[in-house]
């Protein structure tokens, strides 16, 4: 679209603006903010990332190098989709360990995980 | 129990680093400052914008003329500390405390937002902090012993930029920090974070610094610290928060707890309120339910202290006109280098004293939005609605942002395409996002999005016996990686500035020996430049660098800032310390002068015809004797002894006032000395105060010719009359 | 006809000391400056409170950013010039005007209001500069040539007080003095002149001020200067600002040219805005026929420079919001010393710099006259018409000067008897008035009072064929009393530093030596005081002085500022001086980038893993490259030079960007000339431009190690640009 | 009068001008300071002193050095009444010289100005 197309719809939109009192205005402003924020809060819903798991794990006590090492393995295992807090409690459930442990676990042999699922 | 520090002794750092291992802060989440109602009153005013006075704390120089008060600002007031090494840094917080701050950010190390996970230990940065477990324990305790010396909760702040968002949040709930950055669009804009990977990941870290309490501050006054024309981008900021807010509200944060970081986008010599004035008044009617953070400027800042302090006074008053709930202070030296010591407290102090120059500036004036302000305003505002509808028009934000719509330097809707334009595939992180399984689970408090926890839980960590955030025993303490690179082995290397008896003067860090030396140079500015690196060699600076040059006139000369760093030491010991002179209050010396009604009789001894110091010390022009009541009567200049005794004896005068500027060959002792035997021959001696002044005059002269005080250069009226009244005092008569 | 001078070359002093017998002055009276009623733009900026603009002048240190604009605030702009030595008065007249000064008040030498009779020649003052015949000429030549270099009016000022009030104002008017101070008031209250000697002489004076046009301000602001609570005293000072107008009306000044001189009374931590506002909205009603003179505040002013520069951008927000036809600027080293140089120019800027950012405020602020402002105003009115009452009632002015009416530091109507009485037969010049007889005649213009001439004459002076004001060539002038305290013998001393080769630091005069130091002292106040005197000392300051000291934290340290003394020369022969570097303009530099597409490749070479000088380089954040649209590909850091070149290559890059930090056994050098030598093996070099920087990389290593370019510290995005635009128009690229 | 008796005063004299608009309150301010300063004018119209009649000889071509000498002579010859400027003026057409003669004269001896009136 050139920029005098642009300019013509801004032009056009502006006239609706006139419209508006202060407070119209202002619901108009927020909720086109939510409008726009929508698919994004949907998409964080329903993904998660390396950080955002290693932020888990260290919320379960293991340790910051630690986290990184097991979160990577959970990872190249596929199993990143579960939760890496998810699989350490799962083995830990299974070995009847604690968490720190499990993790320490899958940090020295990724094979651990495997059949887990 | 952390032990009380002593005012006059310093913070000891090795002390501060004992036992980190079993610290854990006294609170979490932010705290606000205590403002009456009724207002505040302090010494013979009353105050409208102020709050809760301090216990302990250091006023503004003027301070001494209004009963030593020293107001504080309704706002939280902020400083930015970025030495690199926290162990100094925290030294540096205490002083910011005293002076009135109560908001302390400690600017991260350049490059930590690359870093793809937890730094820890207590490595150096370069214009920031690596910010670690260990720093931030050591600081956060460092900031509970100074709380409680200056009787005021201070707020610690970090940054949760980065790819690392996520733990870095959770790093800090756990460890008390009291309000961070977290801006996903700053990633995406100006870290090349990828664009997916920044969002997702940011809902993840609001979420915990909600849990926390922790205040977030945004990350939109990057685009206005950036753009070629910062008063052009307004209708691009007020999207930039919109979608901040929109979003971190959704991530569960609380509106209380959302700032809008808010920098004045324009500076003089533009005409600066007439663009931002209009602006920040859009912006509080719109996000009226947010927090306001206003920050100063520091887009236009060059090496110039005083023009950086005049603009961010400007700034301060913009806040005041409109809101401000935090104020932040730009150190008036962010334009020549990285922040030193003294540049925080004046940047503090810029605050302090705009905010009690200007209280109750609400009552005094209203903004005219009948004028043009009121179109400016609402131009803002349609324009950020339009810019807001094309981009859903576009196909959304990710959309919009591939397009480079976001810090373009035009006037929307106007483009000059050089805005900062992001590939969705592309940047740090790209296609790093992990779709959640089914059954995806975490199995921990303050966890965003899908999570199919068993059914029964009280809270989501039950399943764990309790995460990190309910118990903070569970946290892994990890000391130092790398003990070469670390704060013990650079506070070994400082010991000697510290507690090894040796001083040298300091910007930054102890022992640094950096000192800066101003002077003009009557020269053209190529020769000016040279000229003044090489006076700055012949006094021994070492590794001379020009901050600053601002020509006055292109031949005639130019002001010129130096700075060099020292290469010898001053040993303590060998210093000789005169005994500190404690002044009477004034009030008592008035009181004792009216009561007495006292009298003087002056003039200057010997063929002096100078007569302008005593002139100085008499005349009520320039705070003389006669401002405190004293009724004197003077002589004149090349006035014998005996006339003055005489005339002492004539008058019932209490005391006789010699100034004796000519000092060669010891003409003024003889003088002095002769004064005292005229007043003991003639039996009047102990009737009379007798003193001297002069140049070469100095305070132990006294004892030695027989006077009852001596004074030197730099005296004034109320030195006089103290040392009057004090020997009234002494000898009974009042 | 006066010759040009040349921006570039110095004033020559001596020259302009020829022939003062005889100079006459170009005009007389007082000149504003031109204000266009539609306003001024500057720039892409619209001002309407501007002046016409400079044709040679010195913006603001930030209108780098603004196309160089120099708005000129509509108001005249005055600076106090008072080194003692009038010939170095001059150079900083320049240096004044060219930053847009053009009132330029010369203090008198402390003590002259005491001689009775004129002085003459070019002795020197202290604090001030006696004022001569001699001397006025001499600068007011100089501002002839000086207003002609700016290419806008200057206006020179003096002061016309003590007791030889009627001689000094004739001397004024014939040598075209354009402002000066008059006010009986100052005579009898702070000068104690008697009374009634005062006010005669006065009548005289302004009467032939009026008649040479000269502008007027009265002695108001010393009331408020001297106060023990500046805020109490606004009664009175409407009082004597409207006795002293009154009679300058009535000795027939138009009331054009009487100016009030305004203080704002208070300053922070005092609600300052609070009390002063009020004030001047009151002052401003009541004197609406009158000029406010708009001064900043001395009263509380201490050593710190940045509060002074604070304070003063406040009092000059109360000028912009009330009215102020003169802004007349303190300079903020008030309260240290006799002011320096550029602490005059710090000054002015603070006008220049407050207008420009509040330009038009009063169309986006109005005044609040229904709240709590306007009972005050009412009030303060109120109290001074109850003061006048009381005057007539005790039975008028001298009646209430002998009672102490004036100065008392309570407000009005309460009294602490603390004012300044004055007995009406006493001070200088007690009795010392003659009765006019019937036949008394003076036979010259400009006269005040009963004058019996005979008739017809068209004007008084007919009768002597011409006065000396409508005669110049009838003034007698005296060249010097005492060639041995004369300007011509300090001009000997200095003739080295002026025009002998040799350097030296200044702050007043001309070869003094004087430096100021600033730096932190880790120690408590006494400590370190003593310890930056030994610093000082070791440094080679002669006499040094603590000048300001701030305690950052009792215990932590104190920000201290030490001034001293060089003792050695430098020579301006032995300078080596680097040739200047022209940038191109930045648009050319940005068309170009956009043309061609340009994009670069960079990464830190070496094991070097400290990659911030490259990522600033880089950084839209810190104004890198990226910045100017330069599409950059970073490698990261100790990149190999082949995977640097590999990589140009690959994606058609047109230049590489190196940086090398560590240079120990100069690593640095080897690597800049490897990647020389690669580029050339791979048949390439032609195509690429090759950059390396680094904090030990100096700008002549480019030709020694075949790159195209090299850089140093303090190196931005815009100096890596203009380098490679630069090399690519010589390869006829772009 | 002691302080009590003034405050009651004022409160007198505030109650007539609480009752002024601000146009009133001004006028009243203006014509109280011209009240104030015409004995002063009165009194500066019909006095003279050395200072002003030596800016009178300056006025007159007399340099400022001869001029204080000359004012000295004629206040010591009671004549300073007459006005020093008419005094020389007078010398002037007696000795049919111009004024900066007449003045060096009576700089020289002040005998000149016997009979002179």
């Amino acid at each position: 679209m050139t920029t005098d197309e642009r300019i013509a719809r801004f032009e056009k939109r502006r006239e609706e603006l006139k419209k508006m009192d202060d407070a119209q205005l202002k619901a108009r402003f927020w909720q086109l903010c939510d409008q726009a924020i929508a698919p994004i809060v949907e998409l964080s819903q329903t993904h998660t990332s390396p950080s955002i798991e290693r932020s888990v794990l260290l919320r379960m006590g293991i340790d910051s190098i630690s986290s990184h090492g097991v979160v990577n393995h959970v990872h190249e295992a596929g199993l990143l989709g579960k939760g890496a807090g998810h699989v350490v409690w799962k083995l830990a459930q299974k070995n009847g360990s604690d968490v720190r442990t499990a993790a320490a676990a899958i940090l020295e042999n990724k094979e651990v995980l495997n059949g887990l699922f | 129990m952390t032990k009380q520090l002593d005012p006059n002794k310093k913070l000891d750092i090795e002390e501060i680093m004992q036992d980190l291992e079993h610290y854990h802060p006294r609170r979490k989440g932010w705290v606000w400052r205590e403002v009456p109602a009724e207002g505040v009153d302090m010494g013979p005013f009353h105050f409208r914008d102020m709050a809760e006075p301090l216990k302990n704390g250091i006023g503004l120089p003027a301070s001494k003329y209004f009963d030593q008060i020293d107001p504080q600002p309704s706002c939280v007031v902020t400083t930015e500390i970025a030495s690199g090494r926290f162990e100094d840094d925290i030294r540096r917080m205490r002083m910011s405390a005293w002076h009135g701050a109560d908001h302390l950010m400690v600017i991260r190390t350049t490059g930590q937002s690359h870093i793809d996970g937890l730094m820890e230990g207590t490595p150096e940065g370069t214009g920031g902090v690596p910010i670690t477990r260990k720093q931030i324990r050591a600081s956060r305790k460092a900031c509970d012993l100074i709380e409680d010396e200056v009787g005021r909760p201070i707020n610690f702040h970090s940054y949760v930029s980065g790819v690392a968002g996520p733990e870095v949040a959770v790093l800090f709930a756990e460890e008390g920090i009291n309000g961070a950055h977290q801006d996903p669009q700053y990633n995406v804009l100006y870290r090349n974070v990828n664009m997916y990977r920044s969002f997702v990941d940011a809902a993840e870290a609001k979420k915990v610094m909600a849990g926390a309490g922790i205040f977030q501050i945004d990350g939109a006054h990057n685009a206005n610290a950036t753009a070629k024309a910062g008063w052009l981008v307004m209708p691009e900021l007020m999207v930039q928060h919109g979608l901040n807010c929109a979003f971190s509200v959704a991530a569960g944060m609380d509106k209380d707890l959302i700032g809008l970081s808010t920098v004045p986008p324009n500076s003089p010599p533009a005409p600066k309120l007439w663009y931002d004035l209009p602006y920040a008044v859009a912006l509080r009617d719109f996000f009226s339910e947010y927090k306001m953070r206003a920050q100063q400027n520091t887009r236009y800042i060059e090496a110039d202290i005083e023009e950086a302090i005049r603009t961010h006074t400007v700034d301060t008053l913009i806040s005041m006109l409109t809101s401000a709930d935090i104020q932040s202070t730009i150190t008036p030296d962010e334009g020549r280098n990285v922040p030193w010591h003294y540049n925080n407290i004046r940047g503090i102090q810029t605050v302090k004293q705009t905010w009690a120059a200007l209280d109750g500036i609400k009552e005094l004036l209203t903004i005219n939005q009948a004028g043009p302000l009121g179109e400016m305003v609402r131009d803002i505002k349609e324009r950020s609605i339009a810019f807001l509808e094309e981009v859903i028009e576009v196909g959304g934000y990710f959309a919009a942002v591939e397009k480079g719509f976001f810090v373009d330097s035009a006037k929307y809707p106007e483009r000059n395409d050089d805005g900062i334009a992001r590939d969705g595939k592309g940047g740090v992180g790209a296609d790093s996002l992990i779709e959640r399984d089914a059954d995806y689970m975490a199995p921990v408090c303050d966890h965003f999005g899908n999570n199919h926890l068993p059914a029964g839980l009280n809270k989501p960590c039950d399943l764990i016996d309790g995460c990190t955030l309910c118990k903070p025993e569970k946290i892994v303490y990890i000391d130092e990686l790398d003990p070469a690179d670390s704060a013990d082995k650079r506070l070994e290397q400082t010991y000697p500035y510290r507690k090894g008896g040796l001083i040298r003067p300091e910007a930054e860090w102890a022992g640094d020996g950096v000192v800066l030396m101003q002077f003009v140079v009557p020269e053209a500015e190529e020769i000016a430049r040279e000229a003044a690196l090489e006076i700055a060699r012949k006094m021994g600076l070492d590794d001379p660098q020009v901050v600053n040059l601002m020509v006055l006139q292109a031949a005639e000369g130019c002001f010129v800032e130096v700075k060099g760093k020292v290469k010898f030491d001053i040993k303590k010991a060998d210093l000789k310390i005169p005994p500190k002179e404690i002044m009477l209050p004034e009030d008592e010396i008035r009181a004792a002068i009216k009561k007495l009604g006292l009298k003087v009789v002056a003039g200057t001894v010997g063929e002096d015809e100078h007569s302008v110091g005593m002139r100085e010390i008499l005349d009520i022009k320039h705070g003389g004797i006669e401002k405190y009541g004293v009724k004197y009567h003077y002589l004149g200049t090349s006035v014998p002894l005996a006339k003055l005794v005489d005339a002492a004896i004539e008058t019932g005068a209490h005391a006789i006032l010699i100034s004796t500027i000519i000092s060669h060959n010891d003409v003024h002792r003889t003088q002095m000395r002769k004064l005292a035997e005229l007043c003991k021959e003639k039996g009047v001696r102990d009737k009379l105060i007798l003193i001297a002044g002069g140049t070469q005059v100095t305070r132990d002269m006294a004892a030695e010719t027989g006077l009852d005080a001596t004074f030197g250069r730099g005296t004034h009226g109320i030195h006089v009359v103290d040392a009057i009244v004090k020997n009234l005092k002494a000898r009974g008569i009042v």
